[in-house]
């Protein structure tokens, strides 16, 4: 798969998680992706945290209103019955269990579902953003990315850049496997068809625990 | 009394070392022409609270790119490599904050509470020196409150009033910060005669001046 | 998925010992027809959450005449002379509640919060029991937050998707209650296929159900 | 002085403390009477606890809305500009100190500038309603009542009765006089013509300094 291939089908599997009438933060890259993939007959409400539930697709050259955009400051729709408020009800809707999942992407996750993905001291500080208020207050987290960074692994027994939030994710979702965070550690319940066990046990630094495994959906 | 009042009166309220709160999501929803001004104005050692850094070019990145700041409290400053590049160099202060804690921080400063129990940050850096307590069997951080010399915001409707709307998502922290800051500054789009009081973003008593955009 | 519900369909929702918010604030803005639902019901034991004890034959006020509430959580209750005998009589437990604290301990609750600061009790007997702790200088009360089974509101206008808006003094505990519960009830004055996204007061996640006034 | 007239005094009185712009809310009862005496070149915003600025004058017969009332829920008025919102706004412009004067009544009254008004514990529990924070976070609270309570006085070294706030009250004004709270206890600073020092004294259970005392306004 090239990178391109790889973010469609981290997002298409995601997409499988959603249920109808669920209220949905898509985090920026990837994860916005999963909105492609959402079964038309079924609704899911889309949040973004700056202001608005009910984003719609990306509108089209002729069609850009830049008083209505994203978290990441882009252009974006609203759909019929969408609704714009301040920061301060967005974050209510977040912080108050108001979210039913929330899909974004991370430099690091491990076996205690924390995740670290706002800092490389001394090299990269963008800032936690919404990130910490959404992982704490949704109720699913589901963090997709790629499985490993230039074949280095990212997902461990530990973090060790500094945390988004301690022990709230609740499944991960690669380009080679799914796997749940429960009390006791990581459970591998899918791989993709085109990786052995073998390897995705390679590609992690965390033990995996296969009791659960099936077949990928 | 008229509030309304020329972008050369605003520069004249402008000083060394305000703090000053600024509406806008990465720059959606700030007053440009307010910034410009304050850029023109050349006042120094400001407290910048905003939701990020903007752009080198937007929002309240130009002021950061301009030398004016001295401390940003922020969620994000990752499109600005401007911020990160002064941070480094120990020229800018920065506070960063998770974004759902700073607009209820601002939200609790203009509400004259005193601090609010809030979970987001607990097993991170965030909770670095902040009392920790459990309540109902959860751990949560305090946090307090922020307040302003300044808040500047980005109305796309105001009356005459200064009864202000700010339409889809140019909202964002701009009614909180109106209550929460000394003296309250608002760039309006359009101006009106009234709006209905039924769907007023921000009533008029949180409005000082109001500043109507150059087209 | 139609959110539209009778009002009998409602009264299969209710049993004993809910807790249930009610909005409005001495009987302005308080969904009536789902107060004489419960009524009719008779479902005992109830915890209601509101502004104030209504009025004998308003509000909250007939279920406290029909002896279906056992603890009542409100600011005000000197409307509802019935209110104040069965607490006399022990019949009925008042919690009295500062307005302020009230809406904001409802707040605390819809938002995710553990608690907050106010500076409003201090000295009186609201701060038994509470703690009190000093920041910046001034003493403020620890206040936790309210969540309840049922929030049931009353909107003036509410779309197919459950937008609301509550018009003019309609609004007051509405908006916030809509935050606060497991299950919320909407009785809808007007019924719409849409509001402007701009000026809706309620967003339509917070909605569960609509029961439509009958004229 | 009839009934009537005291009101009409006090209310009167109590209007010269107002300045243009001022944002300023009026308790049920004798402060609501404050609106009448409002010079028309002068533009106050009276603020309506339940979710409005704005109060007009009282509604003609045929002009009642029963959506428009206010804390009593009594059918009132909005002027032009005037603003609903929500009880959470409501309060946090009350307790943020956005309220320039709070005028309101009390039971009793004290030489700390603490006031009762709520409660005659086995008697008389209406609530404290919006009463406490209003008390606590206006910039300037004056107390508008009585002088005393069927020939008994009502202004005390200290409530005996429950308080409403500790240290809170600014300003008395009653219709036999004018008194301000400082740190070391209250000041007269007016009385009204028809009264003797002497008479007021004897009707305040409380030390009055009278070095600040002037012509009645």
């Amino acid at each position: 798969m090239d990178k391109n291939e790889i973010k469609a089908y981290i997002a298409k599997r995601v997409s499988l998680e959603l249920h109808d009438g669920d209220v949905v933060n898509l985090g920026i890259g990837l994860p916005t992706m999963v909105a492609n993939y959402i079964p038309t007959d079924m609704t899911i409400h889309l949040q973004s945290e700056n202001g608005l539930i009910g984003l719609g697709q990306a509108p089209g050259e002729n069609e850009v209103d830049p008083d209505i955009t994203n978290a990441g400051g882009q252009p974006v729709t609203i759909v019929e019955g969408g609704v714009y408020f301040d920061s301060s009800t967005s974050f209510g809707i977040i912080r108050g269990g108001h979210v039913d999942v929330t899909v974004l992407g991370a430099l690091q996750v491990d076996a205690k579902g924390s995740l670290a993905s706002w800092i490389i001291p001394g090299k990269m500080v963008p800032g936690m953003g919404g990130a910490m208020d959404l992982v704490v207050g949704s109720k699913k987290v589901i963090i997709a990315m790629t499985h490993t960074n230039k074949g280095k692994p990212k997902i461990f027994e530990d973090c060790s850049l500094p945390l988004t939030a301690k022990s709230q994710v609740d499944m991960i979702i690669t380009e080679m496997a799914v796997m749940v965070v429960k009390e006791d550690g990581l459970y591998l319940t899918e791989i993709n068809k085109e990786f052995s066990l073998e390897e995705v046990i390679n590609a992690t630094a965390a033990k995996l625990n296969t009791s659960l495994l099936k077949e990928a959906k | 009394m008229d509030k309304v009042i020329s972008i050369d009166n605003f520069k004249e309220h402008l000083k060394d070392g305000l703090s000053i709160m600024v509406g806008g999501f990465m720059a959606v929803g700030t007053p440009e022409q307010l910034i410009d001004a304050i850029v023109e104005s050349n006042v120094k050692n400001l407290t910048i609270i905003c939701n990020d850094a903007g752009f080198i070019d937007k929002g309240v990145g130009k002021l950061i790119a301009n030398n004016q700041v001295k401390k940003l409290i922020a969620s994000h400053i990752g499109l600005n490599p401007k911020a990160g590049e002064l941070m480094g160099s120990g020229e800018l202060e920065i506070e960063l904050v998770p974004q759902g804690t700073q607009i209820e921080r601002i939200r609790c400063g203009g509400n004259g509470l005193g601090g609010f129990y809030t979970p987001t940050g607990i097993g991170t850096m965030v909770e670095e020196g902040k009392e920790i307590k459990t309540l109902n069997g959860i751990d949560y951080l305090l946090e307090l409150p922020l307040h302003a010399d300044f808040a500047l915001l980005y109305g796309s409707t105001v009356d005459k009033h200064g009864n202000t709307m700010y339409t889809k998502t140019l909202r964002n922290f701009n009614p909180v910060m109106a209550t929460a800051a000394d003296k309250v500054f608002v760039q309006a789009r359009e101006y009106v005669n009234e709006i209905d009081p039924d769907i007023i973003h921000t009533p008029h008593i949180f409005i000082d001046h109001i500043i109507k955009e150059v087209k």
